[in-house]
């Protein structure tokens, strides 16, 4: 998280973490494993009040930020979630609501809902291609008279059964084609996906000839993928700092419980052993912080290296936050890989955004290629 | 008295030779038990089908008994006290002959060692005729009360009180990470009975009957979902001085042998285990599975990663090889196998990690109940493994200490009462 | 005296506006230092071409000495002993205009700081008077005599020793690890004056001329061929007691500031240091020069090793800054700055070998003296960056000690008279 | 090393090693750094004279083991080798001289002088390839009356400039064909590379159109595939029981150093976090032993999984080998990148042997290679 908040991030983050710790305490959170949504309606409009789905949308269109900094106003919700653990659809609601507001308010009375905590949409995004500026998907928008009808299935896809309208990313020619599609629509079927997080929920999504009037286009036919160049690092922003606020919440736990364990008659942070592998937690937890925090400006900023720098986030948080959380679970011995601990709560959220949107190979690889995009540019 | 010291006894002359056992126990094992391939004989407490549990028990009960009957069981026991009075020879002949077969897998560990171990160790006559029969027979299956929730590695720190009463003593206290203590008879129970000398010269051992009403068994559930082990609660639990193992105040003298038996684990004269058996394995080739399943098979990456975990793989059955065979020879002490369990335990981590890593997006969320599902367990419970059985702290800081004789870490648990020994960080409000 | 308390000294009517300084130092900049790229500025002590580093040495001092005489020399020195009586303010907008120019880029450290800055700190105004101006007019470089061959991260354990006679010391000893003490002037030594106190209580500091009959320098050669480091033998080196920094015995009072200000390095108000100028890079790109070398770009593996090598790098930048600010904003502790040190430590270590293995067979044997060669090399001296400027064990001690306030590890050498501490093993013999 | 070797190969193996602690101090393998041979022909011939050899030459053909199993004899030869960072010729000739003994002792008088240290051979060896059992070279054979022809270039070779002979296995049509080329025909030529052993000398030989009469051949033409695979067992195991050796000295080195060096009144061994990496250490050495053992075995009866252990135990040391001793320079500090310290000598040696004939990971998708054979053969 950010070293220097403004007062305002500062209270808007306060905020949130309070709301937080008061609704979604660990118990509770061990609990919605079974429950069907994974969270609560209410919840989570009373989040949207708090000012968690208006950051990535524009004040015209009912939108607004904290600094002026969306993504690093959202980057602080994010890490408050992951610091806790939250539950609801943050990525999913947040990125689809950029995607409208982008599009100039398009489907404006969704936005609206989505702005108000009403409705929930979530991203059947695609994956990255062979090379930069790629992507893959296995849905395909063909012409259909004035609209375009859809076919195929998008997995694994974030609060898929809990959705009320999917902002699908499909393959359109040569090209990628971005629309919404309402969750009622015939021809959508969901079928649920398995998972280690305990709140969050998935599906695949089949589109069985899903027929889409124009007005359900958001952008033009076959212009999409810059759009979801820049969905993608709103998610994997929201996806780094959620599993920075993880990395926080497990090594705190771990560095208390190593002052107040006994082990032969002294606590575990006497032993050099285990102090030295604190001291090498704490240079990934702040080497979380800073590169996700690094790369969250960058993205606010569309610098040239907000692509890279997004990479470098995901794949370094994904492989040390891991490590990371793993180290505090070995630290804190047997209780620390029972179900009654709360430490799996960070663990299981950040293996989760660890594979999504990309594993950690992935992202070393994406970070290849950049490099050999830009020194073919060079050349 | 050991195995060898039974043998003895009894006099070579009359003593089973190895042929004809190894062709009683052929004819037997073929007759009597079914054919079953390694991975059907490896446990799967991931299930959590609690009566496909009790039945399995009941089924190795039957198993244990017809062994019995058949002069098959406890190979390496007295014949005193129903055991066959032979050799860790006879016994390897065994483990040859039943290679393939079922046979009661579960209640080799701890029930025959280190808990009949100890017993047959320590135990007087009478407890050993009264027990010692009936777990070979099969009608006693026990845990060990050891481990408790405060104790982590330092299981000589047991805060589990025993205090006596006449005749009896009234044990309280809190005991942890026993394996189906929920379907086990009988428990080998470490205690404190003395709180004013230093830690290991306090302690007494017990044995008591798992399922009475002032032990409160709970079942724990791992982060896989695995609800295999237990933690018990003692409340005034009586037992009988009779039952108590060793004598008063010097528990730790038998626990000494205790641990030393569970190091042992399944090298163990008392104990039945099929040649080329491995116990948690590393499951090496479910990074290709995994990788077949993403499509990700093709790419070098996960070539590597292929092959790093059989590597791993390779090099631990080659280490756990040399290490007891320079253990056997006496080149190295039996703490040497220390290196085998951080080995396999770093490896085990590794190799969990890299199925994870070649599952690609699959980690995320999956579909069904395959290989990428067991990926997604197996990595959140990494650290299993590298926990139960030991940390591997400890594994580094036995072979440190006692492979390598550096110097060992300062305790301030020495030479103190143990109710002055620091246990949690002093109230600093 | 601190520079801001030097800045203040002087008034800040009297001062240089921070723009009219960054126009006349950009104008001395533009015409008189010439335009050099950071590779070019980087330092690459492996040649071991000593004429040229002769020459070098040669060139810094009248770039210095040019600096001196336009009024841009020792910023934030005070005027009275020749600096701009500036602020680090000033400091900062001199590190912006030098970007993409020749520098004496060599005698910024250790010369300016830690050595300069101690004296500046604890000097008598004599000793301030004769030195720094030579310091900064470039006629002085000053090495610090620190470490010692028995010393390893334990400097305050110093043996080098300096015994009084009359109004002078003699100092015998050796001193290692100096960059370049064969074309230095002078010697800031730390030595022990004491050895009937405990180990801190019995140090003092001295100042001594390198060249000298009774100063003796070796220069030591490296795993990768640089020649860059010395040790010198100091035999019966006399030292007036006017060359003495500090008092008798308080050396560490002295030694303290001076590990504060080598803690600061680059960051010191003393120091010019371009903005964006990277110290001993992490070299990333090599890992995708060796691939292509060795025509294994296209496999995903050693793809994965250029994007882990350049995700490193980018990670420790980004922590550098934020590291930076933290202390900056007291956030953290200066101490917070060994967690820097790791993180590129290990990083270092691991690009080192991503470049390794990207090399493929050329490991084993090249031709010609391309990446393939800096490959294999930086591979077999990889630990160099990791011992070289504190070991990453030290700086994993401080930052649990020192950041996360876990307990110290224990010292036998406190509180003892410093000749009674171990230093060896006890002869067993 | 064996566990219980027989008392034959224990006293051979003590020979080895007195002769070597004798001969090649580490004063003397620094000073070979200036020596052009990086060894000393009478000391090879000694050498000879110990066994070094003959040990996987058939008695028939004037050779012989110790125990019986010549793989496994070497291995005790070739860990001294590493135990002390010897110099020699001991891989190039012994994997030439099994060649030519296979070969029913083809071009006697070689045999007879690689034997008794008269004569250096080499192997211009080929590359693995894509999948297993197919190699790579750049030395390709052509027929030329009764004899061939051969074109191309070789890297790198072992003591390439010091050899009076080259085995060359070249692409002859779609198999390999194995010849012994003299040093001096016509349009032979070494150009030298450089490396970081110090005793250890490579080049890169050229065949520009070198005739060779057919009585150079070792073998069928086109038919040596499997002779490459043997031949390339042996020298596996001489890289890999050397690199146990190399290991060794580093950790004995080290052991005794953190018993010596006292840091803040106390010695390094006492320190934990030094004494868990020590432990870490001594199960990759123990590790490395076992594995090396076990392959070396398995190459000796020539077992099926002869080819997968001996990957899985290049992989193992040299990956684990090298952060080994890196550690144990690490734990010496300062002292340990100087060049007048011994421990880089078995750094060195280590490192190469790491990289000759396939590198850690190219060992490791070998074994990947080889479960996929397995699996389509068992499919």
């Amino acid at each position: 998280m950010l070293i220097a908040p403004s007062e305002d991030q500062a209270i808007f983050a306060e905020t949130t973490e309070r709301f937080l710790v008061e609704q979604a305490p660990p118990d509770t959170l061990r609990h919605l494993r079974d429950d069907q949504a994974g969270f609560d309606r209410d919840y989570w409009r009373r989040g949207a009040e708090l000012g968690w789905t208006s950051l990535l949308v524009d004040e015209s269109h009912g939108g607004g930020t904290i600094s002026g900094a969306g993504v690093v106003d959202l980057s602080l919700v994010a890490y408050e979630f992951g610091h806790h653990a939250a539950p609801g659809p943050l990525l999913a609601t947040n990125v689809v609501a950029a995607a409208l507001s982008e599009a100039g308010a398009a489907q404006a009375d969704v936005l609206a809902a989505l702005l108000s905590g009403e409705c929930v949409a979530t991203w059947c995004a695609p994956r990255f291609g062979e090379r930069p500026g790629e992507w893959r998907t296995d849905v395909a928008v063909e012409s259909d008279g004035d609209g375009v009808v859809l076919r195929g299935t998008a997995r694994p896809v974030e609060y898929a059964a809990q959705a009320d309208h999917f902002l699908v990313s499909g393959r359109d020619g040569d090209g990628l084609t971005q629309l919404l599609v309402p969750a009622s629509a015939a021809g959508v079927s969901v079928e649920a996906m398995a998972t280690v997080d305990l709140s969050r929920r998935f599906g695949a999504v089949t589109f069985d000839g899903v027929s889409i009037a124009a007005e359900g286009l958001v952008g033009a036919r076959g212009q999409a993928a810059p759009d979801a160049e820049r969905l993608m690092r709103y998610a994997l922003s929201i996806l780094n700092a959620e599993a920075v606020g993880c990395m926080q919440s497990a090594f705190d736990m771990t560095v208390e419980w190593s002052f107040n364990r006994y082990s032969f008659g002294r606590p575990l942070a006497s032993y050099q052993a285990l102090k030295h592998r604190f001291a090498d937690m704490m240079t990934w937890l702040e080497g979380g912080h800073a590169i996700s925090d690094v790369a969250c400006a960058a993205v606010q900023a569309n610098a040239d290296n907000a692509d890279e720098l997004t990479s470098a986030a995901k794949a370094f948080i994904g492989h040390y936050g891991a490590e990371l959380i793993h180290d505090c679970v070995q630290l804190h011995g047997g209780i620390g890989v029972t179900f009654e601990h709360d430490l799996h709560l960070y663990l299981r959220r950040l293996t989760v955004n660890r594979s999504l949107a990309g594993t950690p190979p992935e992202h070393l690889r994406r970070i290849a290629g950049l490099l050999d995009v830009r020194n073919e540019v060079a050349a | 008295m050991s195995a060898l010291a039974a043998a003895e006894d009894r006099g070579t002359e009359e003593m089973e030779e190895l042929e004809s056992f190894r062709l009683r126990a052929r004819a037997y094992i073929r007759a009597n038990l079914r054919p079953m391939t390694m991975e059907e004989l490896r446990l799967d407490y991931s299930r959590n089908d609690e009566e496909a549990e009790l039945a399995g028990i009941a089924h190795e009960r039957e198993l244990q008994r017809g062994l019995f009957d058949a002069g098959l069981a406890g190979i390496c026991f007295p014949e005193a006290y129903g055991g066959q009075g032979l050799t860790m020879a006879h016994q390897k002949v065994f483990n040859e002959e039943i290679v393939g077969h079922d046979y009661p897998r579960r209640i080799q560990v701890p029930t025959f060692s280190p808990c009949a171990a100890v017993i047959l160790e320590f135990g007087t006559h009478e407890q050993k005729l009264r027990h010692i029969p009936a777990i070979l027979r099969g009608d006693e299956l026990w845990m060990q009360f050891l481990s408790e929730p405060s104790g982590g590695s330092d299981v000589a720190g047991a805060l589990t009180t025993a205090v006596r009463d006449g005749e009896q003593w009234v044990l309280n206290g809190s005991k942890v990470w026993t394996t189906g203590a929920w379907w086990s008879d009988w428990g080998l129970c470490l205690a404190r009975t003395n709180w004013d000398v230093p830690k290991h010269r306090g302690l007494t051992v017990f044995m008591l009957p798992i399922h009475q009403p002032n032990v409160e068994v709970h079942r724990i559930e791992m982060l896989n979902g695995s609800r295999e082990f237990c933690q018990e609660f003692l409340t005034d639990v009586v037992v009988p001085d009779t039952d108590r193992v060793g004598e008063v105040d010097d528990g730790w003298t038998v626990g000494t042998r205790w641990m030393f038996h569970e190091r042992m684990l399944f090298n163990s004269p008392y104990v039945t285990e099929p040649v080329g058996i491995t116990h948690g394995s590393m499951d090496a080739g479910l990074v290709a599975t995994v990788a077949r399943e993403a499509g990700l098979l093709d790419d070098t990456a996960t070539q590597e990663r292929i092959g790093e975990a059989r590597m791993l793989e390779l090099v631990g059955d080659a280490l756990s090889k040399r290490i007891s065979e320079s253990i056997a020879t006496g080149t190295l002490s039996d703490q040497a196998a220390a290196l085998v369990r951080l080995f396999k335990g770093t490896a085990q981590l590794r190799v969990n990690t890299l199925v994870f890593e070649a599952a690609g997006s699959a980690g995320a969320a999956w579909s069904g109940d395959g290989p990428s599902a067991r990926a997604a367990l197996n990595f959140i419970m990494r650290q299993g493994g590298a926990i139960g059985g030991g940390t591997l702290e400890m594994a580094r800081n036995v072979i440190s200490e006692r492979v390598l004789a550096m110097p060992r870490e300062r305790r301030l648990d020495k030479d103190v009462p143990f109710r002055d020994v620091p246990r949690g960080r002093p109230n600093t409000s």
